[in-house]
């Protein structure tokens, strides 16, 4: 739309102002006019992003533009993750038959976590008061708007935020539906994630991330466990990869497992999902910043080395142990390397991040290869062997190669611990999360086991979800 | 020497193949196919539109075999396919007059 | 290229400000320099994106780094939407012996607009003066360099600005194609679209966005018709999608329509375009406030939310009257809320966003179900059904739902009508908007059939548009 | 992950700022606090992109977070060209037996750069001194962290600037694998990259973007060569295309050239990555600016304009030649222009970038459809009718057609020349860049060829290399 | 028995199928085939390179019956098929010596 | 008439094709089918999974003629097929008791 806003513009922002700072000066008692010194001040505060004058009225009291822009590209870039990224990466790697139900899988999460979020998640992550789950202050994002909300981000709309958020809060379940591709009901997999998202993300998530979190080491002077996490290791990987070992063994094998080829339909497709999961990640590593500041410039630059190293080293595992480099190898260590990194980008240096890259091409190579024959369950496209082993391992990494020399915010409230006991705390994170996701994941599984049935008949599943549950064919190429 | 075809639901290729092996069939050539038949197919739905799909996917599997080894042949197929539910297929069986292996140039019963 | 600008970035920036303010201080009558005070309100105006000082020389006359890379960003976006976006959703749909010429509309009519766009369309869209369509001043792109139009926006580029622009003026016919897909021939697409540019779009942008347009309610205090359209209700969607109707209806139905399968050739493709366009319509909507503000912020959360919602709510109805949701359903959804919250994104509140999506979801889907099998036109892609009819029901909607709350500017020229009569004058714009690209289309349409002629021969038809059209097939998969 | 940095940042960024005015006030001794006029005076520079206070202590030490954002905005589209964008247009023109050959070469490709560009090739490209190649003070990455680089951008994180780097480090030989895809093994394809790398490419960037680089017209005062190349004419697209050349001719034509029909598998696929490139080739071009200021504006209409209008002229040129436009000569086209403006995007005007499209329209489309046919060699995917004829002659209208109008850089070492002689020294860089590039390729293609081999058997290139190299296959769609 | 093998347009399908229906044929095996005849394919152009592709694609349609249905089959078949333009195809019929369906195990005309 | 039924390595049709054409053959029709014989497939492996694929791709050519043209064209395509290594493929020669040109209308000899 075109705007001649500039006229306007003072308004605007008196307007946002007042809601922004509702809660710090009663309304009608007005702040005082900052001096020329003091605007000086919160300008540079903005192109450092750091704290705003609280004691008098602001003069850029909405969000800065660097850091507000910045955000909405990486929200947008996290969703590009799942639409289509997660969804051509598990979708080409199912049989031709199931493709589609992959992306109904995907698409319908986007769209249920998208209401759960909305009526009352970002509320039970991000508004006090609790340490195990927030409260309903944010419930239908009542009072989200365009201001910031000092308590995450002082120059990022807290509208933009939540949205934010609320991209890996879709991307967290849908990752789960690798493991249980190509013979679950689609009113299963949407009935699981709903009851899911209120008994591990919601609390997960604000336990670590939430201001008051439980696990929140970086921020939460008074966390009881002092774990660091910065993108995501605990919420995402391993809240879904635990889950997912769960219930792939609840629902159990797929019929013909291990006498029928079940080989990926379309590495074409899983290989642009690789390629579109790598980009967005920097909104979802870099962006976890939230700010356009030189902590997301580290963190830009730890994701891009361990991703490069754990494809490389992947793929020369395999050139090694098996004659042949494969492009699922390649695009397998790609997202391993994300996924390792994800707790550690901006806690860790780039030589650190180079560390991360090698045992992230190697663990997760065994868990896929080895451990998965060797205990025989049937993670259809591994999504335990990728997000668990690798969310785990970089949960674990981080706790020894974090430094406050990559982030000094580690020297705030864990001057004492970063680079000695640490890890301790880290492991504790590891024992919570891995609990919840399993007690919590089987317990709903067979919930829904016992309602609406996890699995299609024989019939169905031979012929393929995507005609059974949706109706439809992946390709007509006569 | 005759030529079996079979028409066979596609899941039960490996059986099949198997079946066969032990019967001493070395070699075979196998086709997609459509099958029209009792059984249905499924309905698809895009939007506004409704499409019946009614061809079913099969697999037809066409053998030359020497007139004394097609009855066991065929029982091995007939065997390895059944489900006994409907769609399981056919087998026909034809007269071949003349076999060439390309390679080798051998005629007859040596060249299947 | 690397650089070390840096030293004469002062000499940068003055060369572009005397291009930029030629218009306001004759040349050679040097402004005043500011006061340390002015410059800082004029750097807290950047942040604000409010106006800028105009009495004083600016010491910082280029377009304002959060805002330009903003702006920057959203039209590569929405370049994205049409390719590979809108051609993929789109040539999913078609039977796989037309998908190249679905790629070739698309790509062909981007770059034919873009000569169109850099010859005349920008000035006739945004040079003054004229209520009905724009002067030639900007012919050429003459004067429109990297500093910004203040009748536009402050802090961005305006040559970013004419290009941001002309990627709507890009999808926008790339739309009307979805509606004669599979039966017209490619010289009649570039005919029509070129035709159609001149008699439909220019006015209709001109009109709507204009400075001086007869229909724009926000900034033109002197409009007739006080409508309002954030990002494209009337001028994109509603012009092209009743625009394609009238042409479908023209050119007749496909052969075989209704005897013979249809089927899309490629769900796979279809569903990556729709996540495609979801990510690229962020650059479209949020872009759409011209700069990384609040309203921008707002924008990205409104269509988040319709758009996941109205997704659901298709599906749910597919699943309700059919008993399956379909990836088309689903995907059909997300565009249908992409479009109707279009007119509303920055004028509505993330409730109001909600109301949307309902909407969308629903009225669409009956429009592609019910009303196109009741009346029995070809509507092949349904052009219509999705972009006529979202775009109208959002247009109104709009009307209805617009609130100061969320934009400020509403109340500016509009206080008075704002959530009273708004809706009257949002009639009064559908009208206009109808009436132009129906009687607009049927001329031009006319026009091309009995020059060029727009049917390829039954033959041509039953071989597919590919190999007759282009050379080409799609796929060599054997 | 969330964060509450603002009451730290002040700490965050002096932690910065230490390390990055290390080199130029010695620990301990401290700079003069600023005066407001001075911190002002700051803020307008970050704005403007201008240089830095050097006398005085920074308040703002750390990156500026619009340019900021934009470089790593810019970074991950660059890296959305080669994964999944080159590898998708590529992949979709061999055959479909090739089509994961051509994938797994450019996500190798990727991973051995990084790797490289990590140990050394970073310090050999941007370390100082040397006029031929740089130092190995960054090696490691050594000292490269969030805090700027002045020497090349004043407000972006250094180690940004170096990842935006090495995803043009990544795709240029990336580019080379188009001319010998389908017959060349993937052992040799990486030896052979990892080579060229040290003999080709690390030399001719620092040669042309390096502070102190031979060819650094725009910034080196003493550079002996004052040609100017905004975004990589020679230092991505000659040298990859060049040394294509040599490298196709040295491995030999394709088994059953002539004979067999050799149609690309899949223009869809081919599309959608013309597509990508055009999209990510902003932040390669507009990127290349180095900052979101006018110049990087500039640069983005330029390239629109000589893209748009180049794909126009391809397919022109094919409708009257030959009766039909096709979708790959839209592409084609598409690509062509995206080559050819690169060298000029920063330093021409919009007029100038018209006349760049129409030419690279013309000339590459003669070069892949004559001369190709009268010389017979079998560049199987167009690399040198692409990236060589079009970087060549991008060069070439660059040194007519740059001009301070549209840099006001150029005036400044380049204030004699630009408009007169730049030509010759144009023609210099051309002459330098060509002679590394086949002299370099040619050697290390004759060590490739005698040591691990550059062809798979006659067998393996008739089964297809996705099968023989890597095991797998592109699709299983029975 | 004979076996009825008629190559035929793709498009005319729903006509065939529904031809044979009315003549009492209940099962039948459809192929995609390439057909090399009179009927001339087309030309592709990729930048430099110019391929004849000198196939049409064609579906092959088997059906195996008893010998009094074959006359009215064939009627069917070359009625529903034919457009008059070269290409409609040609129909063949071969003998069948058994016939087995799997799902039973009748044999002979039972089984068709 | 007769059916010569042939399966050659794909990479081969060209060749053949050629070959027939001089032979005087004018038509045939051309299927993709999948072998199983002395030849052996590929292995594949995904992560942790392997599959071996048995089978080869191959093309089946079909061509009905004259009992008097039947020699020259399997010798015809017997030497354009031929490699000498493994796999080349099988010619059957199958009994044909009538034919129609569907656009014509024309039987026997004179309708392939
Ligand atoms: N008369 C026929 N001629 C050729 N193929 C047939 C014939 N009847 C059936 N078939 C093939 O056999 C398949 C199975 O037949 P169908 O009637 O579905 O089941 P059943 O064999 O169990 O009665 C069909 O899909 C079709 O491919
Ligand atoms: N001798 C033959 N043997 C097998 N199939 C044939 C033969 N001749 C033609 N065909 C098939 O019949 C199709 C139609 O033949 P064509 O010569 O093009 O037209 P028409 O049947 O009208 O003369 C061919 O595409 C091919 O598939
Ligand atoms: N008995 C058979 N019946 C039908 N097709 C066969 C038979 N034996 C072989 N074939 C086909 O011939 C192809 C070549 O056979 P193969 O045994 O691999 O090589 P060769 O013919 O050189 O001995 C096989 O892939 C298969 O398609």
């Amino acid at each position: 739309m075109i705007n001649m806003r500039t006229k306007l513009s003072g308004f605007v922002t008196i307007g946002v102002m007042v809601t922004a700072l509702g809660g710090l000066a009663w309304a009608g008692e007005a702040l005082k006019e900052p001096s020329l010194e003091q605007r000086v001040a919160e300008l540079e505060a903005y192109v450092n992003n750091g704290s705003r004058l609280t004691e008098v009225a602001s003069k850029i009291p909405g969000p800065g533009p660097g850091h507000n822009a910045w955000l909405m590209v990486c929200a947008a870039l996290v969703l590009f993750m799942t639409l289509p990224g997660l969804a051509l990466f598990y979708g080409g790697l199912v049989r031709r038959k199931n493709v589609l139900s992959v992306l109904a899988q995907c698409l319908g999460i986007a769209g249920l976590v998208t209401i759960l979020w909305w009526a009352v998640g970002y509320s039970l992550v991000f508004a006090p008061v609790g340490s195990i789950l927030g409260g309903f202050s944010f419930a239908f994002l009542n009072g989200v708007d365009s201001a910031a909300n000092p308590d995450y981000s002082g120059w990022v709309s807290q509208n933009v935020f939540s949205m934010y958020q609320m991209m890996f809060a879709i991307i967290t379940p849908a990752l789960i539906v690798g493991a249980v591709a190509e013979r679950i009901k689609y009113a299963a997999v949407l009935m699981f994630v709903g009851l899911w998202m209120f008994v591990v993300y919601f609390p997960l998530a604000h336990m670590v991330w939430g201001a008051d979190g439980l696990m929140n080491g970086v921020w939460n002077a008074h966390s009881k466990i002092k774990a660091i996490d910065f993108a995501g290791g605990t919420v995402v990987h391993m809240s879904s990869g635990w889950s997912a070992l769960v219930l792939c063994l609840i629902v159990g094998k797929r019929l013909g497992l291990g006498k029928t080829a079940m080989a990926p339909h379309s590495m074409v497709l899983c290989m642009i999902g690789t390629a579109i999961l790598w980009i967005g990640w920097y909104g979802f590593n870099a962006g976890s910043a939230l700010a356009a500041d030189g902590i997301a410039s580290n963190a830009f630059v730890t994701t891009t080395l361990a991703t490069a190293i754990a494809s490389v080293t992947w793929a020369a595992a395999e050139w090694i142990t098996r004659g042949k480099p494969s492009v699922l190898g390649l695009c397998s260590g790609v997202v391993a390397g994300l996924v390792t990194v994800t707790p550690a980008c901006g806690f860790v240096t780039s030589s650190g991040a180079v560390v991360i890259g090698v045992f992230a091409g190697l663990m997760p190579f065994l868990a896929c290869v080895k451990l998965k024959a060797a205990l025989g369950y049937d993670d259809a496209l591994d999504t335990f062997g990728v997000h668990a082993v690798g969310g785990t391992l970089g949960l674990i990494l981080t706790g020894f190669l974090a430094t406050a020399k990559a982030n000094p915010n580690l020297a705030t409230n864990l001057g004492e611990i970063v680079g000695r006991t640490l890890w301790l705390h880290q492991l504790g994170a590891m024992g919570i999360t891995i609990a919840l996701a399993v007690v919590g994941s089987a317990v709903i599984a067979f919930l829904v086991k016992f309602t609406v049935g996890l699995r299609p008949n024989v019939e169905e599943e031979t012929v393929g979800l995507d005609v059974v549950d949706h109706g439809e064919q992946g390709y007509v190429l006569e | 020497m005759k030529k079996i075809e079979a028409v066979i639901k596609p899941f039960k290729l490996e059986d099949v193949k198997d079946a066969l092996a032990n019967a001493g069939v070395q070699g075979m050539t196998v086709i997609e196919v459509k099958g029209f038949g009792r059984q249905k197919g499924h309905t698809e739905i895009y939007r506004g539109s409704e499409y019946t799909v009614d061809f079913v996917p099969k697999l037809k599997i066409e053998i030359v075999l020497p007139d004394n080894a097609v009855e066991s042949a065929i029982e091995a197929i007939a065997a390895a396919a059944r489900t006994g539910k409907i769609g399981d297929g056919k087998i026909f069986v034809l007269p071949v007059e003349q076999a060439l292996r390309i390679r080798t140039g051998e005629c007859g019963d040596h060249a299947v």
